[in-house]
């Protein structure tokens, strides 16, 4: 067995990616956002609620691979009740950091340092970063509507 | 040189011809199981085009010199050859195109005055994006309805339900030979049989039977026949629409330009006549003399020795692939291709696909372009193994091993 | 090994890098002046196909397997070069489509929706077929009107002209950089400017300025700029479409099926984003890859040294046709570019064109796919030499020659 | 000079090529027909009267090259004043003659053997064959609208 892949698929992502946290469509929600990779057919949903200047209940839906859900898994642990001024700021970081394989721990926690093996298989990359795309596309909308 | 004239189906020395076959991948010796979305290239038609461009390259058609006239000559020995392959009547019924999606959009679009809003056009829950879309925008563009025709669980086209689809209102009936997901070969000659009754005329989306069985298009009387080079071990950028010759006259140019006209002035323009009628602009002649390359290739290897190996590897890895407990095929079809889709219980195709890849397999994974047929089997996409006569049962075996890794490794 | 890295423009040494220009035809060096058709192709062009069909093809885009990867890498890798190539602004805004004629019918055809019976179309009367036919086609299916500025007898749009037929109505301008005919280079710049004042969008066909001059598509600020592959020393069947990214955002998609869908449906369908909406099928890979080394080869033996070369060879010929008697110059454009159309008194094109070849010299004799343009002259057809870096002085003397026998011969 | 260059271009070729007889629309015609080849802009009109059984005032126009012109030249002199029922036969028997390089005198009238050596030159073969076939189109028409 070939150590990249036991690199990918080390335990973390397989946890977050079988049982991933924040699972599911919450009974209630203020904001979602569909996203959609045309590529593979990996599709996620993501839910929040904003209580003042935080978004609480950060939750998705995804009928994507290990990696897309692991990613949304550890995503909305990430996100979860921060501050909305915050938010998007972390969001670029992240995905910076997926796409360079150089996400770092004193910033991000440390199961999110299991996406920088996403780096070394770059068909892979688009589905790390859709959950990410899709929060930022929900993020952007609502400030939007809020103008 | 290409193995030409081999009395036996030697496959160590057929994958010789093919260049690409003999690397690593992630340290593991390629195996190449994604012919389904475009075939290898044997050396002889790489030749070929090289031999074009370093020897004979110009415009063709309209040209007194020597190049123009050599260009013209092996782009028209091209179309000849394709002709003769799938048994046309002449070679004023063969339209090079970009491929097939370039050919069912020809037909498509060049119908639209003749649709009616109150026409209707049939296709099936098992067509490729390629064969549905085209469809619903002339529906959109001219009022007329489509309707699907329904499959089984085992992937086979319900045919009492198609027949009782097509009616004096149905214009087209746009179905595919061979399913790119499902490898489910439909029995097209029957069903063509049916809808000229209704005198309903038929397109067949060829791009996944083409070089996996023998395609007469006069026998199975069909009014159109779309195929792909790139599939048929030619290159990329070419493909064919046949249409029987009264058929094409009277449908309308697509693209307008150069080559397709006999006189232009500012006022009015009169069409050139068949096949060039619907070639407008410069065409990809060195693709379509790789064509006619890989056609005689084909022929030199036979292509009955070719579709057995087809289906002995296909066999053995039917037989394989049910062993495993937590695989599910999707599509069981009686009549089928060298095409094997499967999902696997609790892991995403994208995954299987990485893992595969690792250990040199080349395999596709997702919706395969057919995201209706995914809904109907209301899964996100399936894992697909389709093989060429180049492969082995050995490479099965390899496949069969990945597999079982993945799993453990997912579970 | 491509030339690369010359300092000086030495054409021994970059005609060594064109195989074919080494053979004789009719016992003769074979003198190639058909470049305005289409332009040989260096051996890094037919490298880079035989080496991506021997190592890398697979399907683009859907694969998460490492040879449709580097496929996909190598494919977009090239919309890379020719964006930078013409300075777009974004890899978005790069069609890879068939060619010019495919380019120019795209958008003649999405455009079919926002055009009104009382919009006018304007080209030009030095336009080639593919410039003008789908225009009338569009007018045609939308009702819309016509209009067609004049050149003067030295082969130049009559700007004067051109602005009054500009109005608010006017929804496009379509008109071509360089006349294929006549070797007319138009200010496209300047009518550009003028155009956008009246919120008019520009098409420009680049077909013959491409690889002739550097192209800039942000500063001439065109809106369309479609040319072709084989024009610019890379393989048959690929061409480019250029477009500003909200314009293409706005069009209508132009042919339906996999890639250019982001979601299908039997009831609806969404389509992709930029470039890939306007890509429907699967792409021509190998030619999109020689197209990017062709524009390598380009940069690394320097197009102005090119241009330089080109011009020389174009002056040196004029001078040398001027001296004979009976030859009449077709267009006399002071902005020109490496191609040359005359008539000869009393001897048809077609006649020439024999007595060419049978030295070896590749010439092109006919209407050239301007026949509008030959009304104009009222001639049936020209003799034209059209030049690339490749052709040299002595090449001229040679066509000088056997143009003085063909007069004898003929006369 | 290179000698099949000279075959092509010998003495008969150039005279009606030049010079080519039965050249211009005459001022009455019964039947009139164009020729097209889109390939290299030749161009031809077909004219004759018909008088009981025989064709009479074959005539032609082209903008053709001198092979085109010289072949109508010979043409209209091979066809004037046959008989109807031979007529389409003699245009076949030449094409096909043209086409192989094997006109027979025996047949055909010794200036149209310059026509063989056009088999040679086989991007010209088009502009010799353009008048034959508009004068078989214009002889099936005219059949046609007898009926
Ligand atoms: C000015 C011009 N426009 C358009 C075209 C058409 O190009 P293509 O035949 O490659 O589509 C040509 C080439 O023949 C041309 O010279
Ligand atoms: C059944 C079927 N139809 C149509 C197509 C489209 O072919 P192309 O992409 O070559 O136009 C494909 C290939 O992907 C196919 O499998």
């Amino acid at each position: 067995m070939n150590m990249e892949l036991q690199n990918l698929y080390q335990k973390t992502m397989i946890q977050h990616g079988n049982n991933p946290l924040n699972f599911g469509k919450p009974q209630e929600y203020e904001h979602t956002e569909e996203g959609f990779n045309a590529l593979c057919g990996d599709k996620v949903n993501i839910y929040f609620r904003r209580m003042e200047n935080k978004l609480i209940n950060f939750s998705f839906v995804s009928v994507g691979c290990i990696v897309c859900k692991a990613s949304g898994s550890l995503m909305t642990e990430e996100l979860n009740n921060k501050h909305l001024e915050n938010v998007a700021t972390s969001i670029d970081n992240a995905m910076i950091g997926i796409h360079n394989g150089n996400l770092k721990n004193d910033f991000f926690s440390n199961d999110l340092m299991t996406l920088n093996q996403i780096k070394k298989f770059p068909s892979r990359l688009k589905c790390a970063l859709l959950p990410w795309e899709t929060a930022m596309r929900l993020i952007n909308n609502m400030k939007n509507n809020a103008r | 040189m290409p193995s030409s004239n081999k009395n036996i189906f030697n496959i160590d020395e057929i994958r010789k011809d093919f260049p690409i076959l003999d690397q690593e991948i992630n340290g593991a010796p390629l195996i190449y199981f994604d012919n389904a979305a475009s075939t290898q290239k044997p050396k002889a038609v790489i030749d070929a085009i090289k031999s074009y461009y370093e020897n004979d390259h110009s415009n063709v058609h309209r040209g007194v010199h020597s190049l123009s006239i050599r260009a013209t000559d092996l782009y028209e020995a091209s179309r000849k050859k394709v002709a003769d392959y799938i048994n046309a009547n002449s070679t004023d019924e063969i339209i090079f195109t970009k491929g097939t999606t370039d050919s069912i959009n020809l037909v498509a679009s060049s119908l639209t005055k003749s649709i009616q809003p109150s026409d209707e056009i049939v296709i099936t829950t098992m067509e490729h994006h390629s064969n549905i879309v085209p469809w619903q925008e002339l529906c959109r563009r001219t009022g007329a309805s489509l309707k699907v025709a329904p499959i089984d669980d085992n992937g086979e086209l319900i045919i009492d339900e198609l027949e009782r689809l097509l009616c004096k209102d149905t214009k087209i009936l746009a179905l595919t030979h061979t399913s790119n997901t499902l490898g489910t070969i439909n029995p097209i000659k029957e069903i063509i049989t049916m809808a000229h009754h209704l005198n309903i005329k038929v397109l067949i989306d060829g791009a996944q039977a083409i070089g996996h069985q023998n395609i007469d298009v006069q026998d199975l009387d069909c009014d159109f026949y779309a195929f792909s080079g790139h599939k048929l071990y030619g290159p990329t950028g070419i493909g064919v629409l046949y249409g029987k010759e009264d058929l094409l006259n009277e449908l309308e140019p697509y693209q307008f330009g150069g080559e397709m006209i006999l006189k232009v002035t500012f006022d009015e323009t009169t069409y050139n006549s068949l096949p060039y009628k619907f070639e407008a602009g410069t065409p990809n002649i060195a693709a379509a003399i790789g064509l006619g390359k890989a056609i005689e290739y084909i022929e030199s290897i036979n292509l009955n020795a070719c579709v057995k190996q087809e289906n002995v590897v296909t066999e053995y890895s039917l037989k394989k692939l049910k062993d495993l407990s937590n695989i599910k095929l999707i599509g069981n079809s009686e009549n089928r291709s060298s095409i094997i889709s499967f999902t696997i219980e609790n892991i995403h195709p994208h995954d299987i696909g990485t893992i595969l890849n690792q250990r040199g397999i080349a395999m596709r994974t997702g919706h395969h372009c057919t995201m209706p047929l995914m809904d109907f089997y209301e899964i996100p996409g399936t894992i697909r193994a389709s093989f060429s006569f180049y492969n082995t049962e050995s490479e099965v075996d390899e496949m069969v091993a990945a597999l079982q890794t993945a799993c453990e490794m997912l579970g």
